[in-house]
């Protein structure tokens, strides 16, 4: 059933009665031509991709859980294509084009909202950093405005630029740049594959790749052995794990990030800010919570739970930034748990496996990359050449020092 | 007082009769009690109506009588300290409480928005997801502002917290979280083994449940045994109470977050205190005793004001002496809601009817009922409450169908309790079903929690009493502290748990519509949208609440999350256990972003670092800039200097042409001592060290493992086994853990030993061709500081001031004659003042760090901007320092393909073609005739500055193939700052670039 | 530093520096004038500040310290602590700051050189005098206003005299140790560096404001 | 999360920074290969499950920590300091 004010009118008459399941929670066949291991955005856009760009449809995606369970149901819904360096920032910027239009490609209101993403500096050192930037963004097409403090103030006027220990003087916007719902996101997927014959199936974790003579055949689930032809990671977070099946090492770590979400309050920010003097963003829900968010804790960790020390430097950079929140009361917090790669930028490659394709390493960035990453890799399945917006993301990269390092950060993941 | 208070009972309760507390709700004034909540307040006069819902704008009352309250939600205080979503419930009232209904207008009564309940039936769960796609700008346009508008329920204070909050660390043997019986019990059984024990209870008094039940324990008042058992513990001296504290969370190793509300029972906090403190309790045992929730039963319009559960009902009765009704009908489904038509009955009530679904009820129980004089009806259902603003009459169906209307102001729902479990799953372990008692329970527990009472699912006195002190003896033996020998169990009176839960009452057989039934009261989430979510697909739990919001809202589903997964189970034909399981994340109730913040806020954020020479660059009229935690003298404008450029421009000319003077304190300074310090430095850096003579200096640079640089500076041999290394200011902690990983990792064997020295040392630069003839003025003279005896790249330690003693460097970032002078921190302030009396007659001139950033990029040294992560030493023009000879870190992967291709960006310098225009930092190269596109992109522009000296603005960047392209012009294109001008590539080096002056 | 007591000749030094007198600055030169601070009334605490102090580093060289044990024994009259332990005489103390680590701290700079030229050679010795800055923390409610930013147990069955402890508070690192109990029971000395002085004073002036605080010879800096 | 440090006692692990794996070893000197550096510096096992990982004790004793953790729960197994003080030294 097509969504639309008129159906949601003709439904409401009925009852709501008529209204059939979003996906078909489908049982696993034995074979399929593209396996995709890992139900949450990354996959479920890949699957979507491939039924609608390449035709491609005998395709399943095969979760553990139930589908959205990972990083795309536990993130802070931010998109931004404000990216420094050339292998990033096509990509992302190919990723918000497609937010741009994902409502009428998959006929499912993800709610995308282009508030606009602030990126606050509080040094010249800092605003030289992002006028390089924000500099490259403008080269590579992607919007991009240098604020000074005064102009700043005029967008968000209440955070602290009288007695804030590190003075804000101005700002990186990306005025594209937003929010998303991000449940949705995997169910607007989930729904348009379905339509288009995808197999969704929940509840079936993958125990084994079955490899021969290089090249892998299948894979052996919970709810048996799957047959088929290409095989696709999707299981950021995990991707160590799976990758181990193979016998592979990845240059990846599993770390937490914590997110934050206050009680529901009448709207107080418009935008997405980010403190430049502390690991702190923020911006504020359609329901109205302020959703908000630091570093990562900053160890190994698959648990989907981070620890006190971190909770309090976020809350510390939150008064830092704006003192206003005291009185606003933080209501949940939780952690999700992500690959973190050795350069801070992701991996869609083949593997050394014949027929079995990765999609990792997405540090506390994936959600963004989400349309994107499912429309390259889907590519990169299909035709077994990277799109050409996706080609620095290379397993390779690290041996042969191409990095992809915005940061500067070198080796170490938790530093990213 | 009657009149005032028209539903306050003639005695009785936990309050105090003789202080009255005058407060306004809406701007109306009422009067209260010392120790009544908000809630008990407004109850005592009347007031029902108390706020409205999320999403239709219902009128909404007081459901509970404490944390787990959904609708009596309020903004508490004004202005700047306005508190908006502040559960009523659990707000200590105090003279002066000032409070406001929210998500209204413009009156709580008259709710314009309340026309959304009209429109109710399309406003399903998710139907935004199904619409609003059409046109596609719309969406963010016009259809989402306005759902903005609506959500959302109280209103920040737009203004700075005025309070303060702090925060504590504290640790024990055994936490015990809850101060109801089986808390109090747990905590005297621990505390008499001797064992440091912590009592928390959210509440401002301590007693849990007894305080809303009329119980005897030993024969006597339960009263009496909280206020012995609390004297008890008093006097104990490693037994800590703390009231007024909520655990909110658990984390990893026996950490525990609470929250003490110091101060939120009055207006403003006293001077000197916090209103709240963070506390991280480090506990090697804990024991949760936090009670249970009463569960409310979904059937329509069970969110009329004047719906209220049964215990709470209780708790206002009995502890806070309100009637919250006079016409009460009781619903239950368990012989727990007997109790409060009893103890109603005994405040005065009337009671109208008692709806019990059992087809049988024990006899004690009728016998009760005939006692009161209220009507029984066995096998039936409340179907209905109706109302608006405030319950005037519920329908009852009974057992054959048959309806029948009953007026009343008061519905008491009474469906079982579900355990208090939250903090049981916090470390994602879930809690499991317990079918004897209808509810979960909780299963996997994090490490080091033992769970007691009611929190267990025990829900009877006796068996908390039980628990209590089993599993406080328990855990302070964990600790080894060994059990006292033990009274029994104090006996207690008997009560009814029986229990038939009915989850929600569905419509009759003629689907009269009479109106909507409501699982989450906050977020306005019906039966009629579980039952949508089922038919859609939604029907893991995650998925039910996700889509439908089910238990999001500020309570996080305490009393919704059971009710949506039985209505779920009914759909699809599972148990409630098959269905799913609920889980709750930290925190238990919502906590105050200032409260975890604590001291860190405004100029206490983070520590400010301030070098010994502060006071004196302060007297010299500096203004300061941040550098990392430190704070520097950026620049030090002079009378009648309005512009920073003047000033700056002035400092350097003052260096170059006279003498000047810069406090270079801040730089990390790290004393390496040892027989293979030489060899060690061998290793961490990419040139050598083995052959620097004593008393000389040397610039080095370090790389990370991964062959990118990580940080340069000088160092210096003072001795054969003795050296002192100076980092980069930003890098200096960084360095110092970097140096202790290579030497007690990689290379335990070495004698290296390390210490901080950045502290001691006051440090300044003496920088202009007069710099020898200052420094002759403090150095005493037996140091012959002549170019001959101390040359360029000399390092000693020397004395000043007779006798002081002080380390001299003849270093240079200016690329002028220059010296870096140490001395002992407490006489930089000294030293300071003394260069500046031996310079008089040169003219000195301090300067600060944007004089030094122009000089150094006047001789094209590198520093933060290109020392940024992502460059080589070959990419700084530095790669033939790399020796051939020796390994050191990041040798092999500074190697990599990548890292030595030609083509890379290189550093180079560049100059305006037009020497007016002004050069900006961040500016990418593209060719000239080129588009400026990615393509085309060919490095950036790292640093720039003014040059007073060559009278135009000059920069350093990196560019492709640079080196190769000296004399060649490119574009500096700054399309952030629409900023686009020809540039030449040049040496990177402005001033002298044979260095003569450094020699001089 | 062997030279540091040499005096040069008065005739050598130019006119301009003759006239300096190189006061020094101490580390807590700008704390508030002695007296009470917070809540009036009894005070709960009391913080006095340590100035003048000499202290150093002594990194032992691996595996061959006797000769430093037995120096510090024969010059001090201590014991050096293997364990995170504070030893005084009646003059210094030895405070263990890490393996193989430990401050010698003298209670009066002058003679400080001389302390450390007799321990040349057997330690890296590096000083750090001017780089700390030291408090005497005390009174009945210091553990209390301790509470609120040390994040280790200061509990006498855990943290006895003696005991020391290398730790941040508030963002801050410091060395703590507890001395013999005085008329208010529990004692501590505390040090930090010097550059976040300012800093730690704005917290744990806050910290034990609540309690009133006896603020004491500040005006020796 | 609470790291006891085998020197100074139970720290909160705000006082420590995390580096990572502990187990790769430093191929050291001039004959080391490109190959074998690659994988020291980049190639990770990330098991979840039993890791042991280097800490540094920062803000207390400067200590470096192999600390042996489960990644699924966070429970730890072992604090051992990563340089073995040898015989005869006070600490």
């Amino acid at each position: 059933m097509r969504y639309s004010i008129f159906s949601l009118a003709a439904q409401t008459l009925a009852g709501h009665r008529g209204w059939k399941p979003a996906w078909r929670d489908a049982a696993p066949k034995a074979e399929y031509d593209v396996l995709i291991i890992g139900g949450g955005g990354h996959g479920l856009a890949t699957a979507h991709y491939l039924a609608s760009r390449h035709g491609i449809t005998n395709v399943a995606v095969i979760e553990k859980g139930y589908i959205g369970s990972g990083n795309v149901g536990r993130n802070t819904t931010i998109i931004r294509s404000n990216y420094l360096l050339p292998g990033n920032t096509p990509f992302y910027e190919h990723s918000l084009k497609l937010w741009e239009g994902l409502e009428q490609d998959i006929n499912y209101n993800a709610m995308v909202s282009q508030r606009g993403v602030l990126n606050l500096y509080h040094s010249d050192a800092q605003r030289d950093a992002y006028a390089r930037r924000g500099n490259a963004m403008r080269l590579a097409g992607v919007d991009a405005d240098l604020l000074d403090r005064e102009q700043v103030r005029a967008m968000v006027p209440f955070l602290n630029y009288e007695t804030g220990r590190f003075p804000i003087q101005g700002g990186l916007l990306q005025k594209r740049g937003g929010s998303v719902r991000h449940d949705a996101v995997a169910w607007g997927y989930a729904r348009a594959a379905d339509q288009r014959g995808v197999d969704i199936v929940q509840n079936c974790e993958v125990t084994g790749l079955t490899i021969a003579n290089g090249r892998i055949t299948g894979v052996e689930t919970s709810r048996g052995p799957i047959r088929a032809k290409k095989v696709a990671l999707a299981v950021a977070g995990n991707s160590s794990r799976l990758a181990a099946m193979a016998g592979m090492r990845l240059p990846i770590e599993t770390h937490v990030l914590q997110a934050f979400v206050s009680e529901g309050l009448k709207p107080v920010i418009d935008n997405v800010v980010t403190y430049g003097a502390g690991h702190f963003y923020i911006s504020q829900s359609d329901k109205g919570g302020l959703v908000f968010g630091g570093d990562i804790d900053g160890y190994n960790s698959y648990a989907q739970r981070g620890n006190l020390p971190v909770i309090e430097d976020v809350m510390e950079s939150a008064m830092g930034l704006w003192p206003g929140l005291g009185r606003i009361r933080m209501l949940r917090h939780w952690g999700g748990v992500m690959d973190m790669s050795m350069d801070g930028s992701p991996i869609i490659d083949h593997t050394p496996v014949d027929g079995l394709y990765l999609n990792a390493g997405w540090c506390y960035g994936g959600f963004k990359a989400t349309p994107a990453s499912g429309f390259c890799f889907a590519h990169l399945i299909a035709r077994d050449e990277p799109h050409p917006v996706a080609t620095a993301f290379r397993l390779d990269r690290f041996a042969t020092g191409r990095v992809i390092d915005e940061k500067g950060a070198g080796a170490q993941p938790n530093l990213h | 007082m009657s009149t005032k208070q028209p539903f306050r009972t003639a005695d009785g309760g936990l309050i105090d009769r003789t202080q009255p507390q005058s407060f306004r709700f809406d701007g109306t004034r009422y009067e209260g009690f010392a120790g009544d909540t908000l809630a008990s307040a407004l109850l005592a006069n009347g007031v029902r109506l108390v706020g409205r819902s999320f999403k239709y704008h219902r009128p909404r009352g007081i459901l509970s009588a404490g944390p787990e309250e959904p609708n009596a939600l309020v903004e508490l205080r004004a202005g700047a300290r306005r508190e908006p979503n502040t559960r009523a419930t659990v707000t200590e009232l105090y003279h002066g409480l000032e409070a406001r209904s929210q998500n209204r207008w413009p009156s709580l009564a008259f709710d314009v928005l309340s026309i959304n309940s009209l429109l109710g039936p399309a406003l399903t769960a998710g139907f935004y997801y199904k619409t609003f796609m059409w046109p596609a700008s719309f969406w963010e346009k016009l259809y989402e502002p306005l759902i903005r508008r609506a959500a959302g329920l109280g209103r920040a204070a737009g203004h700075e917290d005025p309070d303060h909050y702090e925060k504590a660390f504290a640790f024990c043997d055994v936490l015990v979280i809850g101060g109801g019986p089986a808390g109090l019990a747990a905590a005297l059984a621990a505390g008499r083994t001797g064992a440091r024990v912590i009592l928390c209870d959210e509440d401002f008094r301590l007693g849990g449940k007894l305080l809303a039940e009329k119980r005897e324990i030993d024969a006597r008042a339960s009263s009496e045994w909280i206020a012995d058992t609390l004297a008890e513990l008093a006097g104990m001296p490693d037994v800590r109470i703390m009231a007024r504290s909520t655990v909110y969370g658990v984390y990893d190793h026996g950490i525990y977050g609470v929250i003490e509300r110091v101060n939120d029972h009055l207006p403003i906090p006293p001077a000197h205190q916090p209103r709240q403190r963070s506390w991280r309790i480090n506990a090697k045992r804990a024991v949760l005793a936090a009670g249970a929730i009463e569960r409310p039963i979904v059937f329509a319009g069970n969110d009329t004001p004047g719906v209220m559960l049964a215990g709470a009902v209780r708790a206002y009765v009995n502890r806070h002496g309100v009637l919250p009704g006079r016409e009460a009908v009781i619903f239950t489904s368990g012989d727990d809601g007997w109790a409060t038509a009893r103890d109603l009955a005994a405040a005065g009530a009337r009671i109208a009817a008692i709806v019990d679904p059992r087809p049988q009820i024990d006899a004690g129980l009728t016998a009760l009922a005939s006692r009161i004089g209220a009507r029984v009806l066995t096998g039936g259902v409340v179907s209905a409450a109706s109302g608006g603003r405030a319950l005037r009459q519920v329908t009852i169906r009974d057992a054959s169908g048959r309806e029948q209307t009953i007026a009343c102001d008061l519905l008491a729902v009474s469906n079982g309790w579900n355990p208090t479990l939250h903090l049981t799953s916090h470390q994602n372990t879930r809690p499991v079903w317990d079918e004897a008692i209808h509810a979960f329970v909780p299963g996997q527990m994090p490490a080091g929690l033992s769970v007691a009472g009611s929190a267990a699912g025990r829900f009877s006195l006796a068996q908390a009493l039980e628990d209590g002190a089993r599993l406080g003896s328990q855990a302070a033996a964990d600790c080894g502290f060994a059990p006292t020998v033990d009274a029994q169990p104090p006996k207690t009176d008997p009560e009814g748990v029986a229990l038939a839960p009915v989850w929600r009452v569905k419509d009759g057989k003629g689907r009269s519509f009479r109106g909507k039934a409501f699982v989450d009261f906050q977020n306005d989430v019906t039966d009629k949208d579980v039952e949508l979510a089922a038919r859609e697909g939604f029907k893991p739990v995650e998925h039910l609440k996700r889509y439908t919001t089910l238990g999001m809202a500020t309570d996080q589903g305490k009393t919704s999350n059971i009710a949506g997964l039985a209505i779920m189970a009914e759909q699809t034909g599972k148990t409630i256990p098959e269905t799913g399981t609920t889980i709750f994340r930290p925190p238990y109730t919502p906590v105050a972003i200032g409260a975890l913040a604590g001291h860190h806020r405004g100029q206490d954020f983070r520590p400010i670092r301030l070098t010994p020479t502060h006071q004196w660059s302060k007297d010299q009229g500096a203004v300061f800039v941040e550098a990392g935690l430190w704070l520097r003298a950026q620049y030090y404008p002079r009378p009648g200097e309005n512009d920073w450029l003047v000033t700056v421009n002035r400092e350097v000319l003052a260096v170059r042409n006279g003498v000047g003077l810069c406090d270079v304190s801040t730089l990390g300074k790290i004393d390496i001592q040892g027989a293979d310090a030489a060899g060690f430095l061998e290793r961490v850096y990419i040139n050598g060290w083995k052959a620097l003579p004593v008393g000389k200096a040397r610039y080095g640079l370090m790389l990370r493992e991964d062959g990118f640089v990580m940080d340069d500076g000088t160092t210096s041999r003072l001795a054969e086994t003795h050296f002192v290394m100076t980092t980069t200011t930003a890098n200096a902690a960084k360095v110092m853990q970097h140096l202790e990983f290579c030497h007690q990792v990689l290379w335990p064997d070495l004698d290296v030993r390390m210490v901080s020295v950045s502290e001691q040392w006051a440090q300044a630069a003496i920088a202009g061709p007069k710099a020898r003839e200052v420094l002759r003025g403090v150095v005493d003279a037996q140091h012959d500081i002549s170019n001959e005896a101390f040359p360029y790249l000399a390092a000693r330690e020397i004395t000043v001031g007779g006798g002081i003693p002080a380390r001299l460097f003849r270093i240079s970032f200016s690329g002028e004659l220059a010296y870096e002078l140490a001395v002992p921190a407490d006489h930089g302030d000294a030293m300071m003042r003394a260069l500046m009396a031996a310079g008089e007659p040169h003219g000195i001139t301090p300067y600060g760090t944007e004089a030094l950033g122009v000089m150094r990029i006047e001789k094209g040294h590198v520093a933060g901007n290109e020392l940024n992560g992502q460059t080589t030493a070959r990419d700084l023009g530095l790669g033939k320092m790399m020796s051939s000879k020796k390994d050191f870190i990041g040798r092999l992967m500074a190697g990599r393909d990548a890292l030595v291709e030609t083509g890379r960006p290189s550093f180079v310098g560049f100059k305006p073609v037009d020497p007016n225009q002004r050069l900006r930092a961040g500016a990418h190269f593209i060719g000239v005739g080129k588009p400026a596109v990615m393509e085309h992109d060919e490095g950036y522009m790292t640093s720039v500055a003014y040059s007073p000296n060559l009278k135009h603005w000059m920069g350093l960047g990196l560019l492709r193939n640079g080196a190769s392209r000296i004399g060649e012009r490119i574009r500096a294109v700054d399309p952030v700052r629409n900023g686009d001008i020809e540039v030449e590539i040049c040496n990177p080096v402005f001033v002298d670039p044979e260095g003569a002056r450094l020699h001089v | 530093m062997s030279d540091a007591a040499t005096i040069p000749d008065a005739d050598t030094i130019p006119d301009a520096a003759r006239k300096l007198e190189w006061a020094p600055r101490g580390a807590w030169a700008e704390l508030p004038a002695d007296g009470h601070l917070g809540t009036p009334g009894a005070a709960g605490t009391t913080i006095t500040a340590r100035n003048g102090l000499g202290i150093a580093s002594l990194i032992a060289a691996e595996g061959s310290d006797d000769a430093l044990v037995q120096a510090l024994k024969t010059r001090f009259g201590l014991d050096l602590p293997s364990t995170p332990l504070a030893v005084r005489s009646a003059t210094h103390a030895l405070v263990w700051a890490g393996p193989g680590q430990w401050l010698l701290v003298a209670d009066d700079r002058s003679g400080f050189a001389d302390d450390l030229q007799a321990l040349s050679g057997l330690a890296a010795i590096a000083e750090q005098s001017d780089g700390r800055a030291a408090l005497t923390l005390s009174g009945p409610k210091i553990r209390d206003a301790l509470a609120k930013g040390c994040m280790i147990d200061l509990h006498p069955s855990v943290f006895p005299i003696g005991a020391a402890a290398l730790t941040s508070i508030a963002h801050i690192g410091v060395h703590l140790w507890r001395v013999a109990d005085g008329p208010d029971g529990a004692v501590f000395e505390i040090m930090v560096a010097r550059s976040m002085a300012g800093s730690f004073w704005s917290w744990l002036s806050a910290s034990v404001a609540e309690f009133g605080c006896t603020l004491a010879a500040t005006g020796r800096g | 999360m609470r790291i006891t440090c085998p020197h100074c006692g139970a720290r909160d692990v705000q006082e420590f920074t995390y580096l990572g794996d502990a187990s790769p070893s430093r191929p050291d000197g001039l004959e080391a290969t490109e190959a074998a550096m690659f994988d020291y510096v980049y190639q990770r096992e990330n098991p979840a499950g039993r890791h042991r990982e280097l800490w540094y004790h920062g803000a207390g004793c400067h200590a470096w920590l192999t600390v042996t953790r489960d990644t699924r729960t966070h429970a730890i197994e072992a604090v051992e300091p990563t340089k073995r003080p040898k015989a005869g030294t006070a600490a």
